[in-house]
């Protein structure tokens, strides 16, 4: 069990990285989902594996698994969820305010004009 | 007066122009002008304690543990740049008033020139090396707005930057040195730095810390291959150039070398580095000054000239030198000063600077010619004027010393500076003021006012006085401040004739030389125009430019806003680091056994790893992503129950719909595919770093899945005290409301933040350009009738209170079972957004006024007042002290004060969730959407009733 | 115990929501609330801070839980001092952005600005590694609303990167919670010192892994190098008060390394080279990279963020010791950076609001320019470190602080070196901007732009902020930061020996340690 | 003033039900809770459903309920012998055009729910005036007497249930 | 004997999910996906109850309502989605 | 004993429905077609293993629970609607009006009605 949720981990991980590498900012998103469908099984794992014993008191339990981490995925989860709306739809303004929705920065951003061209205007005027 | 009174006093100055600013320029005069007195008056009441022997002193504690303090000491040395620095920028205040123009800020002038003052009075009077670096940066900085002061002049603007650069890489390398210094002698006090000659110059640090100070030193006193700043820092208003680029500033470094001359001279290192690098500017900038055009510009090369002698003289070593040094200190700073005035001048009155225009102005400004020849045959080192009696003492220091085996190398090269320097002088003289009255000056001169020659008659009276009667006139400051540079009392006999020396020789060589090269000076001019000499300013500029691109290369390409690179350099990094720091730990291997794998899960395992791929595969087809999403959420969810997490189960689930909801809203006006954009190396790259990235973080779950905790978890005590303390059976609910209830109140935070600023961005949306944008919106794909169908409407009007029901029962539960206030809160959203899909969200809107703003405000609220009604039962924040309530006859729920919590976190939850898909959806809206007046669009009963 | 101590938190906490219940259609009430909140946080703060300098640290046992089990607010004086600081600064930030009218721009700014302040806050108090994550998020997510307040296609834009930059930062702050918590079996932070120092020596592989994912995730906020390329563009385009008000989060980072690894992960602990090795390079070439970005780029919103990078440089080389020393200088320059960098970032949003645009070009008038000039020129000698302002004497602790370790060369030319091209690159953008800029007179107009390059459009919600009213009290916030500035500078001494003694209870562990777990009578 | 107070009290009983079924205990104390939610929620939930109408015949709702329960039972085996031995080619699919006399949007919704959950005819799309429903049905050699099965068998005594 | 029916019922389900997993990803068009997607989650359903019975548990109702709930509005969000862009207007 | 094989007979039976239901998605030719087989397992597949439940905790556990009549009733109210919508999907990507049977002369079904043309009153949205 251990062998498939840690390779499960791995593939979201991979997954998650894969598309938050790509250069559209719908694939950004699908990418931090995918991470924290990652990150919140990772940290649910550090109470270690158990089966059919959820941390509900109840008589004649013999053992319960680990309610911490279950509580902090809980709160990962709704955290990221709250990120992800934000990001989702800052990605969604900037679509309608840039006309794409491209994740990387214009060259306008930083350079004057946004072209090369322009970088005698921005010198020094002195010269 | 405290010598931290007289240091104060520019500065208390320098406030006064800004203070007074609507009182014009005579009384921003004044002031300066007093302060300056004053402060030289205190200066001069020292006189005589300092003639005694005494060192005055004193000391204030600013950073003591850094060894920074306010420690200031006047000896003979400090007296004697004080004298020059104050009584110098007194005249210069009194001949600035009337060169500057009525449209120069003349206040902006005075409070520059006096935070200079300032900067440099600090400089000579420290008796702390870090005290001593902070008033040295002040004086570069003081000079980059002093020389910058007319705006409208590039030249200004160039030069003063140049200036603070040079200069400012010579104060950094000071910081260095002065740290290292400091840290040998273990003070920073210059007193203590006197005493420690030994164990300085047997340090190992001794030649880095040496090398370092004399790059300050060297760079402000514009040394060879430093010197180029300076004539460029001519761009300056006259008196700045008279005060700071002659008579003081440029001497700062001088003073340094004389400062710590006790401590680091005396070694071979000093003489071959401080000594050549002296005698080569010298003769250098003597060579240069003689062809120079500009008269300023000339006097600048001069400037340098000097400053390489005053420097050698400092780098012989010896006793004698010193004196002789110092010496030359008093005479340079009032010949030159004297010159730069009358340079002033002439510019000022003829408008121009230019030797080549200028000629035959001894009859038109007498008095100028007067005092302009006086000081430059001064500076040619004509007796009986002072420039002589030093440059004797210079040359016979120099016929006495020897380079490396040398003996008469130094002297005949400092006997070749002498010539050039009476070239350049004679010529000065003869080109400015002989010749016949030309026609063609840019504006007709004549003598100025006494305001604008006292300054410069003042100086050269001087320079004559000093010159005949040496020892009255100077010969007590010289010995104050060479027995103070040499740590013994000195007695210097300055004198006219010292009989028939080497020195007088060389003398005699220097004049004969000088008027052979005023005679040969036009055919020299021709000759050097036609060689093309490296230009400094364009190497300047050149390494500059160099840097400035380079540096612009460097950040736009590395910061070059792809956000691609950003991941890969984080994932790399986050990798590589948690590998090498894992693998150099010990790992004691597996501790844990393994639970079996059940042939369900391994279907559900096959599941999520297709679907993942797939999703990889599939991600340009955006919807259907969106749809393999939802099969790894559920996947996800599932294995949560599997794994005894029934609450995480529920949380998951529910916040995918939410979040697919949300997505599919903003998809409905992003691109639903997405093109290939990367090329398939960049795209192999990605999938490399991706793969790398999963099989170390799958490792990483792996081992961690596989060892124990090394000490018992916290949890346990969670699990024997959740329902004895914390009323609830369900351990992972107490421990959201009760044991990290204040985790979850920023939890909610968070939400409510996100729903506002989705909230915020959606009216900034639809007030700006993009509101016009949106409402002139064309839908890219074609669209179905039917917006709200029939069905789907009767059906959610027994959904929806049925999953309110549902809602409120898993609130209620949650805290012995799977449930609570987030749950509950997203179940309810999840409600009211299907009743929003049946009917559309204004229809439903104006039937019901939710105000989600409210809900956010009051979620948090609740949950914060049930945290701080802890405070009135005096314990902390979120303790749930009232134990639980029972209501009679009613469902038997537990009500644990907790409970508030969780219904603040319930409303929260409710109202960010509904807040933000209300948001996205009146963009939607605003995009050409209509409101429909029936909760269905087809209604046959309506024509019934009819 | 006092309550106040959880004041910096719930205050702004339920400051934030009344403004959104009551006020949210109401500036003038918006804006009096909000800065009495701020203003009175800063009174909190500073009765703190007379609480905290008693030399012992408080601990606040959240819902009167004992101390590993439930959450604790510890006070020390670090904590008290921050929070001191983020007051001060947002006060005067705020003034600055009522001044100049920028919370005009877009929605709900005040209620944000509360909710940015109890992140801060919150992060700085917390004692419990996993609500430190939550309190992160909290500014965080408060930081993307301000961030993009106002709007516009490259605003959004940056915004989006921002996020996701961020998003995977907490995604790897999450792994490494799970990971010290997996090993350790707790998430109170003293109580995971203690359970370090007893790691046995075989088992430390997972310990270090999730001590480096730590300081990754830390380094990430603080933007150190090659994990600050989501500053530039963020810092340049969010609005200029919101922007300065980011000079305290790259500290939250700083705060957070300083903290673990004076706390859970001292030197002597078996993490000791994960810190050792990896920091200090780091460090060295933030500060390299963020002085060359600023000779190098051509935007002065990005040149102040380059200054804001190359001083967590300088700062990080500090803590980077770890030595009392070390992480004395660091928490003097600490203080001084936010100072510098918070005015330098308000300063140049009134130029971009005199000239129309903030791009490094010689053919832009910069009318009204006196004071405007005066203040840049301040501003940029106090973050370039040269004298008389704190940022000199900040660099003198830092070169002294290094002074005895063994990269002493390489930390000292970085330091040195990267001075020269920051003293540079200042002089020619001030030169530039304001000197040419004022000789160019009011009246020249922008020259077209270049050929071929797309038109350049000035920000239309800068441009209107010329002729906003109550300007006074934008020069007069810029002022109040200056003088932050000059009082730290006058005042060194003190502010040494009250950062001296910071540095030590940092360095003494054992007593933060006893003052969480030991005596705790009347809890649950 | 009752009509005022519980505006649907088909949908109050079903929430008293649903409730006690959640909490899955018969004590009183849950059903007057239960009464309270029954009382409240379709008070809240009342705005959403304008013009409600009372049924004709809600006795008959549970007889009618029972048949499509045995039907849904015996068209189970019928589609699984379709799903599971009928060769594709062999597939006779239809879409029948069902002319609709219910007029009552409950009363529609009800008969293509019970389409759709008989195994075998789903019920698809509705015309644009509401009259006509149609349907797809998996394998319908006579697409005529599926439509005179729904019509006899289910929208016969719906219209006798709601109008 | 209810061990052998368990293990049947969960074969069946087990498979089922791999027939609807084949269905998402080779399917000519969106909404066999959403569909395949919506009987996932039925599936779900019932490998919930089996395990509740096979475990003697009814920890797991709230996650089988829950995905009953689920499954019903996404299917209606994807599907109004095809049809109109606009799932809420 | 009796309840053991009852419960038995209908997992079997749930089973097998459930896994024809599936089945039939994966081999039924056309997406219309698909659309049957799967609401089958939604009705008697889900439902026989949710009655198996509903008989086992009272008679192995003693605990009689409504829950899984609950879930059983709700999913009858959904599917419907859920292949309502799936179905009115297929037509929108996939068929054209012409291969459709008329519901009356001059009459379309919704899915196909000009979304412009709506027959009833509308007003343009206000914000
Ligand atoms: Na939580
Ligand atoms: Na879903």
């Amino acid at each position: 069990m251990e062998l498939l949720l840690s390779s499960a981990i791995g593939m979201l991980t991979a997954a998650g990285v894969y598309l938050i590498l790509r250069r559209r900012s719908f694939a950004v998103v699908l990418g931090m989902t995918m991470l924290s469908y990652a990150i919140n099984l990772f940290l649910f794992s550090t109470g270690r594996l158990v089966v059919n014993a959820p941390p509900v008191l109840r008589e004649g339990a013999a053992a319960y698994t680990d309610p911490l981490p279950q509580a902090l995925v809980l709160t990962a989860i709704v955290i990221s969820f709250g990120m992800t709306a934000v990001v989702a739809m800052m990605a969604l303004g900037a679509f309608i305010e840039g006309g794409d929705d491209r994740v990387d920065m214009p060259a306008a951003d930083r350079l004057p004009g946004g072209s090369l061209s322009a970088k005698r205007m921005s010198g020094d005027g002195d010269a | 007066m405290s010598p931290a009174l007289i240091a104060a006093l520019p500065f208390i100055g320098a406030l006064l122009p800004g203070l007074l600013i609507r009182s014009g320029r005579d009384v921003a005069a004044v002031a300066c002008a007093a302060a300056t007195a004053v402060a030289l008056l205190g200066l001069g009441l020292h006189i005589p304690a300092i003639m005694a022997g005494e060192v005055i002193t004193a000391r204030f504690a600013w950073l003591p543990s850094l060894g920074l303090n306010v420690h200031f000491r006047i000896d003979g040395l400090a007296l004697l740049f004080g004298i020059l620095i104050l009584g110098i920028g007194l005249l210069i205040i009194a001949y600035a008033r009337h060169y500057l123009s009525r449209r120069d800020p003349a206040g902006v002038f005075y409070t520059y020139l006096m935070l200079f003052q300032g900067a440099m009075l600090g400089i000579v009077l420290s008796d702390n090396i870090l005290l001593l670096l902070v008033f040295w940066e002040l004086t570069s900085l003081s000079s980059f707005l002093l020389i910058g002061y007319w705006k409208h002049l590039p030249e200004g603007r160039q030069g003063a930057r140049m200036a603070l650069t040079v200069t400012g890489m010579g104060g950094l390398a000071m910081i260095a040195g002065m740290l290292i210094l400091g840290n040998i002698a273990g003070s920073f006090d210059i007193s203590d730095i006197l005493a420690s000659r030994d164990a300085v110059q047997a340090s190992p640090y001794y030649l880095p810390a040496l090398l370092l100070i004399l790059l300050g030193a060297f760079t402000k006193s514009a040394q060879f291959p430093f010197h180029f700043w300076l004539p460029h820092a001519m761009a300056a208003p006259t008196p700045v150039s008279a005060y700071l680029h002659s008579a003081t500033m440029v001497k700062a470094g001088l003073f340094l070398m004389a400062r710590l001359w006790p401590v680091l001279s005396g070694t071979p290192e000093w003489f071959y580095i401080v000594a050549t690098t002296g005698l080569v500017t010298m003769v250098l900038a003597a060579w240069i000054a003689l062809f120079r055009d500009d008269l300023k510009s000339l006097l600048a090369f001069s400037t340098v000239s000097h400053l390489g002698l005053i420097t050698m003289l400092l780098g012989f070593g010896t006793k004698a030198a010193a004196v002789a040094a110092v010496f030359h200190i008093i005479n340079h700073a009032t010949f030159k000063a004297a010159l730069f005035m009358t340079a002033g001048i002439i510019d000022h009155e003829a408008g121009t600077r230019s030797i080549a225009r200028l000629g035959g102005l001894r009859r038109l400004m007498p008095v100028t010619f007067v005092i302009g020849t006086i000081a430059a045959l001064s500076m040619a080192g004509i007796p009986p004027l002072n420039g002589f009696l030093s440059k004797e003492l210079m040359l016979e220091q120099a016929s006495q010393a020897d380079w490396q085996g040398h003996p008469g190398l130094i002297f005949a090269m400092a006997t070749l500076g002498a010539v050039f320097s009476v070239g350049y002088s004679l010529r000065f003289v003869w080109q400015v003021f002989f010749g016949p009255v030309r026609e063609d000056y840019p504006q007709r001169p004549h003598d100025p006012g006494f305001g604008l020659w006292f300054a410069p008659a003042v100086l050269a009276v001087l320079v004559v006085l000093i010159g005949l009667f040496p020892n009255a006139m100077a010969g007590w400051l010289v010995a104050a401040a060479a027995s103070a540079v040499t740590g013994t009392a000195q007695h210097p006999h300055l004198a006219l004739w010292h009989g028939v020396t080497p020195a007088l020789i060389a003398s005699v060589v220097a004049l004969a030389g000088g008027v052979v090269l005023l005679a040969l000076n036009r055919r020299l001019l021709a000759a050097r125009a036609a060689i093309a000499w490296p230009e400094a300013k364009a190497l300047f500029d050149a390494t500059t430019r160099a840097a400035t691109c380079a540096a612009g290369f460097l950040t736009d390409r590395l910061t070059n806003g792809s956000m691609s690179r950003a991941f890969a350099a984080l994932t790399l990094t986050v990798v590589l680091c948690g590998f090498w720091a894992f693998s150099t730990g010990g790992w004691q291997g597996a501790t844990r056994p393994m639970l079996p794998i059940q042939p369900v899960p391994l279907v559900g395992w096959v599941l999520l790893m297709v679907a993942t791929c797939c999703m990889v595969a599939f991600h340009r087809q955006r919807i259907l992503a969106l749809v393999l999403v939802g099969i790894i959420g559920l996947m996800v969810s599932v294995s949560f129950i599997y794994l005894s997490a029934p609450d995480l189960a529920l949380t998951q689930i529910s916040v995918e719909v939410v979040t697919v909801i949300l997505l599919l809203l903003a998809l409905n006006f992003l691109p639903k595919f997405t093109m290939i954009e990367s090329r398939d190396r960049k795209r192999a790259a990605d999938a490399f770093i991706a793969t790398l990235a999963g099989l170390g973080f799958a490792a990483l779950a792996y081992v961690v899945m596989r060892s124990d905790f090394a000490f018992p978890s916290i949890s346990q005590y969670m699990l024997a005290n959740s329902y004895r303390l914390g009323g609830g059976d369900n351990v992972v609910n107490v421990i959201l409301v009760d044991f990290r209830g204040y985790d979850t109140f920023g939890e909610i935070t968070v939400l409510g933040i996100a729903a506002l600023t989705i909230f915020a961005l959606t009216e900034t949306l639809l007030a700006g350009t993009s509101g016009r944008r949106l409402r002139n919106w064309v839908h890219d794909s074609r669209r179905a009738g039917d917006r709200h169908p029939l069905m789907l409407v009767v059906v959610t009007r027994l959904v929806l209170p049925i999953a309110l029901v549902v809602g409120l029962y898993i609130f209620l539960r949650g805290h012995n079972m799977p449930g609570g206030g987030f749950v509950a809160g997203l179940v309810v959203s999840v409600a009211l957004v299907s009743q929003y899909m049946a009917s559309g969200f204004a229809w439903a809107q104006e039937r019901q006024k939710i105000n989600y703003h409210a809900l956010i405000g009051a979620g948090v609220i609740a949950a914060g007042l049930t945290g701080i009604g802890a405070w009135f039962a005096g314990l902390p924040f979120l303790s749930s002290a009232y134990g639980y309530v029972k209501l009679p006859g009613l469902e038997e729920f537990e009500l644990a004060s907790a409970m508030g919590f969780d219904l603040g976190v319930f409303l929260c939850v409710l109202g960010a969730v509904m807040l933000a898909l209300n948001s996205l959806s009146r963009i939607a809206r605003a995009a050409g959407g209509t409101t429909n007046l029936d909760p269905m669009d087809i209604d046959p009963s309506k024509e019934a009733r009819r | 115990m006092s309550h106040l101590i959880i004041a910096p938190v719930v205050l702004p906490a339920v400051i934030g929501p009344l403004i959104i219940l009551w006020m949210r259609h109401d500036l003038l009430l918006q804006r009096v609330f909000s800065t009495a909140a701020t203003a009175a946080l800063a009174g909190v703060a500073l009765y703190l801070n007379l609480l905290a300098a008693g030399g012992e640290v408080q601990v606040y046992r959240l819902g009167n839980w004992a101390a590993p089990f439930g959450i604790v607010l510890m006070l020390d004086r670090l904590a008290a001092l921050l929070l001191l600081l983020t007051a001060l600064l947002a006060l005067a930030v705020q003034l600055y952005a009522i001044g100049s009218g920028w919370d005009r721009k877009g929605r709900h700014f005040h209620a944000l600005w509360q909710f940015q302040l109890m992140g801060i806050c919150g992060a700085f108090l917390t004692g419990d590694a996993f609500n430190l994550f939550v309190f992160f998020e909290i500014l965080l997510i408060a930081s993307y609303g301000l961030m993009i307040h106002g709007g516009g296609e490259m605003r959004l834009r940056a915004g989006v990167q921002y996020i996701a930059y961020n998003l995977a930062g907490s995604t790897l702050f999450l792994a490494a919670l799970g990971v010290l918590y997996a090993v350790t079996g707790t998430l109170n932070m003293a109580d995971m010192a203690l359970r370090v120092a007893q790691m046995p020596a075989e088992d430390t592989a997972l310990l270090r892994a999730g001590a480096v994912l730590l300081m990754l995730v830390f380094a990430i906020k603080a933007a150190l190098v090659p994990l600050h390329f989501w500053l530039p563009s963020t810092y340049a385009n969010a609005p200029g008060p919101v922007a300065a008000l980011f000079a305290i989060m790259t500290k939250v980072g700083v705060y957070g390394i300083i903290r673990f690894f004076t706390l859970v992960f001292p030197q002597d602990a078996v993490t000791q080279s994960v810190v050792a090795d990896l920091l200090l390079p780091a460090a060295l070439f933030t500060l390299a990279i963020g002085q060359v970005g600023i000779l190098g780029t051509r935007h002065l919103g990005r040149l102040a963020a380059f200054a804001a990078i190359g001083s967590v440089g300088t700062l990080m080389i500090a803590v980077a010791q770890f030595t009392p020393q070390g992480t004395a200088a660091a928490v003097y320059y600490l203080v001084h950076s936010t100072l510098a960098a918070g005015a330098l970032f308000l300063i140049m949003d009134m130029i971009g609001a005199r000239r129309g645009d903030l791009w490094l070009r010689s053919d832009r008038a910069m009318p009204d320019h006196g004071l405007v000039a005066a203040l840049y020129f301040v501003a940029a000698i106090a973050i370039v470190g040269m004298p008389p302002f704190s940022g000199f004497i900040g660099k003198l602790l830092v070169m002294q602080a290094s002074g005895t370790a063994p990269a002493m060369v390489w930390i000292w030319a970085t330091i040195l070196i990267t001075s020269l091209v920051a003293i540079y690159a200042m002089s020619r953008a001030g030169s530039i901007v304001l000197w040419k800029g004022a000789a160019l007179g009011p009246a020249s107009t922008p020259a077209p732009p270049a050929a071929g390059g797309p038109k350049l459009e000035p920000d239309e919600s800068i441009q209107d902020l010329g002729d906003a009213p109550a300007n006074w009290l934008a020069i007069a916030s810029v002022m109040l930061l200056l003088s932050g500035i000059v009082a730290l500078t006058a005042w060194a001494g003190p502010a040494m020996r009250l950062a001296e003694a910071t540095a030590a209870q940092l360095h003494d562990p054992a007593a933060y340690v006893a003052a969480v777990l030991d005596g705790q009578e009347g809890t649950k | 003033m009752i009509r005022r107070l519980f505006p649907h009290p088909w949908l109050s009983l079903a929430l008293v039900l649903v409730w006690m079924g959640l909490v899955n205990r018969w004590a009183v104390g849950s059903l007057v809770f239960a009464a309270i939610i029954g009382l409240v929620v379709p008070l809240v939930t009342a705005p959403y459903w304008p013009g409600a109408n009372g049924y004709r015949a809600p006795h008959r709702i549970p007889a009618y309920f029972m048949m499509v329960l045995w039907d849904i039972a015996r068209a189970n085996f019928t589609v699984a012998r379709i799903v599971l031995f009928m060769p594709r080619r062999a597939l006779q699919p239809a879409w029948i055009a069902v002319p609709l006399d219910l007029r009552h949007p409950e009363a529609i919704t009800a008969l293509a729910a019970t389409i759709t959950l008989t195994p075998g005819t789903v019920s698809c799309d509705l015309s644009e005036d509401g009259r006509a429903l149609l349907v797809h049905a998996m394998h319908a050699p006579d697409p005529d007497a599926v439509l005179d099965e729904i019509k006899t068998r289910y929208e016969a005594r719906l219209k006798e249930i709601f109008e | 004997m209810i061990g052998y029916a368990l293990l049947f019922a969960y074969g069946c389900f087990g498979l089922a999910l791999l027939f609807c997993l084949y269905r998402v990803v080779f399917a000519p068009g969106l909404s066999d996906r959403v569909l395949a997607l919506d009987t996932m989650a039925i599936n779900m359903i019932a490998l919930l109850t089996l395990f509740g019975i096979d475990k003697g548990t009814t920890m797991y109702f709230e996650a089988s309502l829950m995905f009953a709930m689920v499954g019903f509005i996404s299917t209606v969000a994807y599907a109004k989605f095809v049809l109109r862009g606009d799932i809420i207007e | 004993m009796i309840a053991e094989i009852i419960v038995s007979v209908l997992l079997v039976l749930g089973g097998f429905f459930g896994l024809v239901g599936s089945y039939g998605l994966v081999k039924l030719p056309d997406p219309m077609t698909r659309l049957h087989a799967p609401t089958k397992s939604a009705t008697l597949g889900v439902g026989a293993v949710l009655i198996a439940s509903l008989i086992w905790f009272p008679a192995r556990h003693g605990v009689l629970t409504w829950h899984e009549l609950l879930i059983t009733l709700f999913l009858f109210l959904t599917a419907p609607v859920t292949g309502y919508f799936i179905a009115k999907a297929h037509m929108h990507l996939g068929w054209s009006r012409d291969e459709l049977p008329r519901p009356a002369p001059g009459k379309d079904w919704a899915t196909f009605c000009d979304p412009d043309k709506e027959s009833f009153v509308d007003r343009q949205a206000r914000d």
